[in-house]
């Protein structure tokens, strides 16, 4: 088995609704992939099988080798995958910062004993994820809204801060579910810059989900086109434009980058 | 083996009423997500309510056929729950539509203690006989079995109630607005509902068919105190959640269930080597049983949330 | 609430609102009619009577509390109360270690008595009564009995557990042996069991509560033998709910409200025109717990703990409302039983029983 | 010195209750009585709280947690400290003192262990469903022991009498600070943080690498645990314990106090417990009008401070410590 | 048609609206665009009874509206796509359209317009018995205009249509609201983050910024302004 993720021959069903079918791609280490397809295509689902919120029907995900289905989802996140939510999902009574140290949980070396005895290393290790939590935000421009309730910022830091704590996780394959939804065009550009440069500076892969094609053939070096659950394309963001099928289906007509 | 008939009989009519105080419940959780911790004592007021009218219209009762009487103290007993359910509704919970869901709770429980304390003031804490309006004589007795015309009656008018919720809820205007109110009150008032009035709606018709339990569970067992609603109440909870909690139909599954093993063990608990002591619990066993397999009931749909 | 010097105070613990509120206000009102008669006769050494009275809502733990209350805030000189067994015993210790002379009307458990000298009780125990009932069916010459036992009431356990002793040791057969709950509403299952065995009576050692409701259905299944139990089944609304299906049944009690003695009739009018009932086993038990109480004062001229405590468990051959009262070195009262039966709708004397 | 804010508090707060109880001779028994009431229920309410509030969880069958470390802790102290003490160099105070910990402690572990019994099958229940399995395990518990002989060791519908009254100022108000500070300290962390992520959003927090069943069963026996240790004090102060004391309408009262107070709020639960405890009594004037005073004033708090007495705000508590 | 007037809301000490004032004259298309967090949901809000205003006025063809519940202003044919959609996850697509017509009487109008919207949407018709929250957030985005569409409104204001849909849908979903606005007569109130569209369909537009309106005019306007271009336009 080789490094990253790899789909082989996914389905899953729901009653008589084949929502995944027989789908296989993989996404190597440090590669940032499209995910595109009609509504309801089973992006979503795709996003749910490989973090364990389903268990596929049928087929196989292995990341670095590991086969994935059946594991928990913490378990699937301590493996090195992480992901954000379409619809958002925040810790919403806890801070901001909270909502990021909460996802930092493992960096740490020790837990409920030492959350008692509250010692020197217990001191040391609070400062480290603070520090930390508050780098990623700062990379985000979060870190003045460190103190604010989470559900209370608007919905494009929303966005953000789910990006930042997926991020928290020291993740190795970052699954992002339409971050740009509901952010103007010039906030699209800069969340484009912001993906790419966490992908450089964490060494990160990314799979990408995102209706917006202009953020999708912007930073995407491969994508993947699915729709009623089978993969109708897959290629460089050019090849992709001007497939016919992927035209007809997703795009309407052929955009440029 | 007439025994064995005769047990299950008896679990069955007490089932029937456990599921149709159930259905009140089950109904008002299905809409407000709110555990009515005072339908039991809503049950008890009925109960008191038909022994006052009975009382009042005395002779006027008396010389009526029973099944006429009966409907007359039914009906009167039920409207006058039903106005005191929304009227619960709108001086304690109204306000609390909005806060977070267990405060709703504990009013519950306060309006709960409040009914069982002011009754027990107003009506004394020693049991009162209840009028016989149906009458208990057995309807036939082959041999050893025997079933009573109260349990008949009371048997059909839970089916009766069952298909009559039914109905309201899955075909009526009412019963969609009752059901997208539940999933989400601000996307129902989008669509012209009147919120408030379903709310109250819901709460008098969970309040008329607690009052109607009670009325039915007293000419079974004619005896009634500030208390009684307790027990019958908690049976009726476990019920509901049993068959799902908001399913119609589940919580009458749920009450047959619970009133057919509680009596099987009561009724072979020498046999089993359980005493019947523990029969108390029986409910809660099942219960746990069940749920630890079907979380959310036996007819309730798994309320997956998309992700 | 202030300690007085011309008042004697006395605490009462009862249970006036909550699920047991029926046997405690019975227990109130007689202990009440008590203090009041003696407060019109003049009181006490001199003084009145000042009854406090706190309400334990039937719940476990506040017995021992408010007990705690009366005596280091009401400052009391006797503590009378409570009529459950499991509440006494809460209050026992606490009045045993303050020295404060404690009487329970009505709770019979053995074990009450047990906590010290201090601990008193004028009503008989579970033992006596479960023989009592015994004696009576087997002299009835009903050698078949089913038992149904309330297992949330220890008094209902332990009348069960000493009937079966005495029953079965006599030559009896327990033909069955069910439970329920108080609070429950529906004993057909039980009793349809019941049936199979075909006793030739039914010991329901509950109280009024069920017995009403169990006699109304064994008569609906077409069990016709009697009920027999004790002193939990007095109280008007035995017949009132049980109606006909009393007919012909059997209980031990302390008393007979239709007992002719003028006392007893006095008592029964007087409770009857104030409350509107007639007086049951609580009310005239809580009666003469007061009344033996104020027995005592009287005969120690003190209110002090240890020469009250004396003059109580003198009291000998005292003739209240539940029969001459004597106490035992234990310091349970011993007296005979009566046996009363439903008849045409009415409780009617049988027989006595003598310890 | 702040740094070890925490610990020192927790030191002080147990030098105060010892002082406090080697004068407590002196104070007026009811008095007494009502201060050990409050301590014990703030190990209830906010052992509940960590369950309820911080975990998100809902449990109705707190009491049966209670009624379980009760038993264990009588029975030990019954059957068996007459054979400890000796071991432990005799019947003086400290040996006695020694003898009653470890009931105590025995009472909890039973507890944390039936939690953990409990817990484990029924905490992928969610909301309303939990709270009935939780109430239906209350009710079990109080159905068997009041099933069991009366001359057997559990005492049947009596229940145990006669449990010597070991609970003192001390022993209930350092085991309210330690339950205060444990709890507390687990979630003030990044890994207690996990309760909180665990309440609000339970798919998320598992994208996080959060374990979250080992999140509520964590809370839940470690809430049993306590609450059992406050159910040994509670037998050992009343000296006599029955089954029907422990029934689901105890368990309402220890929610009604963690929702009073504020869910996930400690201070605010701690203050509920203080005020709930001494409103009963000051309520016991009004006689039979006392439930019905008690449930009005209930239904008119959720109404006027429908977030609690001292609503948590963890956001804010921050706030403060960076400005 | 509608007028607001010096709208201000807050979410209790959270002022989110300082003095909004717009108008949307009869039959047109008017857009509100604006940063994450400018107001525009809430000005949406306001308008629909959701939350209530601290002081300003709404008036709606004449009459004041600005107190009036959610379901009276749902009456006088105000119908709001609201943000995030708010299916009702468990009942069925087509429940969830007999919801949208709670208010309507006309069982042949139902009827007919149920038809429409399924001509609008195929998908709908596809999933008709399909719990509304297991569909994707496309399909429920449809469901939700589909439902408001069955209210028979006057006056529609949709929050953010194109949120998570595919580009072939949002053009498809662009031009059926232009289709509706000119065959049905219906007057629209556009909040859009897909600036450029919003714009070439509207005739109007305002933008908001903190709470209160920047600049107004125009669609056509707007987009020249270079001021609007680089900050919401994406350059
Ligand atoms: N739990 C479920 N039960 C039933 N059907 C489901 C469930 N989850 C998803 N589906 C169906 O599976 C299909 C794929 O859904 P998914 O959410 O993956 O779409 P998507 O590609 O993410 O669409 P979008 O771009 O609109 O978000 C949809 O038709 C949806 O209705
Ligand atoms: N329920 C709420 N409670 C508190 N503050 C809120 C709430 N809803 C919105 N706000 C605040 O009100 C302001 C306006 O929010 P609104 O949702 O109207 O913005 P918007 O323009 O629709 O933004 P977006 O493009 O992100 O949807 C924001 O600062 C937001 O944080
Ligand atoms: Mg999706
Ligand atoms: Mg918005």
């Amino acid at each position: 088995m080789s490094a990253g993720l790899e789909l082989k021959d996914v389905t899953i069903r729901f009653g008589g609704l084949k929502a995944v079918s027989e789908l296989s791609f993989s996404v190597a280490p440090g590669e940032l992939i499209g995910l595109i397809g009609p509504n309801g295509a089973g992006k979503t689902t795709v996003f749910n099988l490989i973090t364990g919120v389903y268990t596929p029907t049928s087929g196989n995900i292995h990341f670095d080798g590991v086969s994935v289905p059946g594991k928990k989802p913490h378990e699937i996140t301590r493996m090195g995958i992480a992901r954000t939510f379409q619809n958002i999902r925040l810790f919403s009574s806890l801070s901001v910062l909270d909502n990021v140290r909460t996802a930092m949980m493992g960096e740490l070396k020790h837990g409920i004993v030492h959350s008692l005895t509250r010692g020197p290393a217990f001191r040391k290790q609070e400062a480290l994820v603070e520090k930390e939590a508050l780098e990623l935000l700062d990379i985000f421009g979060l870190a003045d809204a460190r103190d604010k309730n989470a559900k209370s910022m608007n919905y494009g830091d929303q966005r953000r801060l789910e990006i930042v704590r997926a991020l928290a996780t020291r993740p190795k394959l970052l699954l992002l579910d339409e971050p740009a939804a509901g952010m103007n065009p010039s906030e699209k550009e800069d969340l484009m810059h912001l993906i790419r440069f966490i992908k450089e500076r964490y060494n990160l892969a990314v799979l990408l989900v995102e209706h917006d094609m202009k953020v999708v053939m912007g930073i995407c070096q491969r994508i993947a086109v699915i729709e009623y659950g089978c993969k109708i394309a897959e290629g460089t963001p050019k090849e992709i434009q001007c497939h016919p099928k992927v035209i007809e289906a997703y795009l309407g007509v052929s955009v440029e980058s | 083996m007439d025994q064995f008939l005769q047990q299950l009989l008896n679990g069955l009519f007490q089932g029937s009423i456990y599921a149709l105080i159930a259905l009140g419940y089950t109904m008002v959780y299905g809409v407000l997500r709110f555990i009515n911790f005072a339908h039991g004592d809503v049950f008890m007021l009925g109960a008191f309510t038909a022994l006052g009218l009975h009382k009042a219209l005395g002779s006027a009762v008396a010389s009526m056929p029973w099944p006429v009487a009966l409907v007359v103290v039914l009906v009167a007993s039920m409207a006058v729950c039903a106005l005191l359910g929304i009227l619960i509704e709108a001086l304690a919970y109204r306000r609390l539509r909005h806060g977070p869901r267990l405060n709703v709770l504990i009013t519950a429980i306060g309006v709960s203690l409040f009914i069982e304390y002011s009754a027990q003031l107003l009506f004394g804490a020693t049991q009162r006989p209840f009028p016989e309006l149906i009458p208990r004589t057995a309807i036939a007795s082959t041999g050893n079995l025997t079933i009573s015309v109260a349990q008949v009656v009371v048997l059909l008018i839970t089916v009766a109630l069952l298909i009559a919720l039914r109905f309201i809820v899955m075909k009526t205007k009412m019963g969609l607005a009752m059901r997208a109110l539940s999933l989400n009150p601000t996307a129902s008032t989008l669509m012209g509902v009147n919120n408030s009035v379903v709310i109250s709606f819901t709460f008098g018709l969970g309040s008329a068919l607690a009052a109607a339990g009670g009325v039915l569970y007293a000419s079974l067992y004619p005896s009634i105190e500030p208390f009684m609603g307790i027990q019958p109440g908690l049976k009726a909870f476990v019920a509901a959640v049993l068959g799902g909690i908001g399913n119609i139909p589940g919580a009458a599954l749920g009450g047959l269930i619970i009133g057919i093993t509680e009596t099987l063990v009561k009724g072979y608990s020498q046999e089993i080597g359980i005493p019947s002591g523990y029969s108390e619990g029986v409910a809660f066993v099942i219960l746990i049983l069940i749920l630890i397999f079907k979380p959310s009931g036996l007819l309730g749909k798994v309320e997956r949330e998309k992700v | 609430k202030k300690s007085d010097e011309n008042v004697i105070v006395i605490g009462e613990v009862a249970a006036l609102t909550g699920n047991t509120a029926t046997f405690g206000q019975s227990s109130h009102n007689g202990t009440q009619m008590a203090v009041d008669e003696i407060n019109a006769a003049g009181g006490l050494l001199g003084k009145q009577i000042q009854l406090v009275t706190e309400d334990d809502q039937s719940k476990q733990g506040e017995a021992g509390t408010v007990a705690k209350k009366l005596i280091s805030r009401s400052k009391i000189k006797a503590l009378l109360g409570e009529v459950a067994s499991g509440r006494s015993l809460e209050m026992a210790p606490i009045a045993q270690a303050a020295g404060v002379p404690m009487i329970s009307p009505a709770s019979t458990n053995p074990k009450v008595t047990e906590a010290g000298d201090y601990v008193f009780r004028v009503c008989f125990i579970d033992p006596f009564q479960g023989t009592v009932m015994s004696k009576f069916a087997l002299g009835k010459g009903w050698k078949k009995v089913a038992i149904l036992t309330d297992t949330k009431q220890d008094y209902s356990v332990g009348l069960t557990e000493f009937f079966n002793k005495h029953f079965s040791a006599n030559g009896g057969t327990i033909t069955g042996e069910q439970s329920y709950s108080s609070g429950d509403k529906d004993f057909k299952a039980q009793l349809t069991a019941i049936k199979a065995g075909n006793p030739d009576a039914i010991f329901a050692s509950g109280y009024y509560n069920e017995v009403a409701l169990i006699a109304v259905q064994a008569r609906e299944l077409g069990i016709t033998v009697p009920l027999l139990g004790g002193d939990g089944w007095d109280s008007s609304s035995l017949v009132e709910v049980g109606g006909k299906a009393m007919e012909g049944c059997y209980y031990s009690n302390h008393f007979s409200n239709e007992d002719q003695s003028p006392a007893i009739q006095e008592f029964v009018k007087k409770y009857e025109s104030k409350h509107g009932a007639k007086p049951d086993a609580m009310a005239a038990l809580g009666y003469d717990s007061a009344k033996i109480l104020f027995d005592a004062i009287k005969r120690a001229n003190s209110v002090e703990g240890p020469a009250l405590r004396d003059a109580i468990a003198a009291t000998k051959g005292y003739a209240g409302i539940t029969g001459n009262i004597s106490l035992d070195a234990n310091r349970n009262a011993t007296k005979p039983a009566v046996i009363l039966t439903i008849k045409d709708g009415k409780v009617v004397y049988t027989e006595t029983i003598a310890p | 010195m702040k740094r070890y804010s925490a610990q020192i508090a927790l030191i002080v707060a147990l030098a105060v209750s010892l002082g406090i109880s080697l004068v407590s001779n002196s104070i007026d028994a009811y008095y007494l009585d009502i201060a050990l009431t409050v301590g014990i229920n703030i190990i209830l309410a906010v052992s509940l709280n960590l369950v309820n509030g911080h975990t998100g969880q809902f449990s109705l069958g707190h009491a049966a947690f209670m009624a379980v470390g009760a038993y264990g802790a009588s029975i030990f102290t019954l059957e068996a400290s007459s054979k400890v003490i000796p071991m432990l160099g005799g019947p003086g105070a400290f040996a006695t003192g020694i003898a009653f910990l470890i009931a105590l402690i025995i009472g909890g572990i039973c507890a944390a262990i039936c939690g953990w019994l409990v817990g484990m099958p029924s905490l992928r229940l969610k909301g309303d469903y939990l709270a009935i399995v939780t109430l239906g395990f209350n009710e079990i518990v109080r159905v068997i022991l009041q099933n069991t002989k009366g001359d057997g060791m559990f005492g049947g519908p009596l229940g145990l009498k006669g449990i010597p009254p070991h609970t003192t100022f001390f022993w209930t108000f350092a085991l309210a600070t330690i339950c205060i500070y444990v709890v507390g300290s687990m979630v003030n962390s990044t890994y207690g943080r996990g309760f909180l992520a665990v309440r609000d959003d339970e798919v998320a927090a598992g994208s996080m690498g959060i374990n979250t069943v080992r999140y509520k069963v964590t809370a839940f026996v470690t809430g049993s645990f306590f609450a059992g240790l406050a159910g040994g004090l509670y037998a050992h102060l009343k000296t006599t314990i029955s089954p029907e004391g422990f029934n689901f309408m105890k368990s309402f009262d220890i929610v009604v106090i963690v929702i009073l107070g504020g869910m996930g709020s400690t201070a605010g639960v701690v203050l509920a417990a203080i005020l709930l405890t001494v409103l009963n009594e000051f309520l016991r004037d009004f006689e039979e009008y006392r439930m019905i005073v008690f449930s009005l004033l209930l239904i008119v708090m959720m109404i006027v401070r429908p977030q609690g007495l001292l609503p948590s705000l963890p956001f804010l508590n921050r706030k403060k410590k960076s400005a | 048609m509608l007028e607001v007037e010096n709208l201000h809301v807050s979410y209790g000490s959270i002022k989110a609206l300082h003095g909004v004032s717009l108008k949307v004259p009869q039959g047109s298309i008017v857009t509100l665009i604006g940063a994450n967090g400018a107001g525009k949901s809430t000005t949406l809000r306001a308008l629909s009874g959701l939350v209530k205003s601290n002081s300003g006025t709404i008036r709606y063809d004449g009459d004041e509206i600005t107190r009036l519940a959610p379901h009276k202003i749902v009456s006088r044919r105000l119908c709001h796509v609201p943000e995030g959609r708010m299916v009702f996850a468990n009942l069925t697509v087509h429940e969830n359209l007999v919801m949208g017509a709670y208010l309507q009487k006309d069982k042949a109008w139902i009827a007919k317009q149920t038809e429409y919207v399924f001509h609008l949407f195929p998908r709908l018709k596809e999933r008709e018995n399909q719990a509304a929250g297991t569909m994707s957030g496309g399909e429920q985005q449809m469901l939700a205009i589909g439902r408001a569409l069955l209210g028979n409104p006057k006056f529609l204001m949709l929050d953010e249509p194109s949120l998570g849909i595919a580009p072939l849908l949002v053009k498809a979903i662009f031009e059926r609201i232009v289709e509706i606005n000119k065959e049905q007569g219906l007057t629209i109130l556009l909040v859009e983050q897909n600036a450029n569209l919003a714009l070439d369909i509207s005739s109007y537009g305002y933008v908001l910024e903190t709470g209160s309106v920047l600049l107004e005019g125009p669609s056509a306007d707007l987009k020249a302004n270079p001021k609007v271009q680089e900050a919401y336009l994406g350059g």
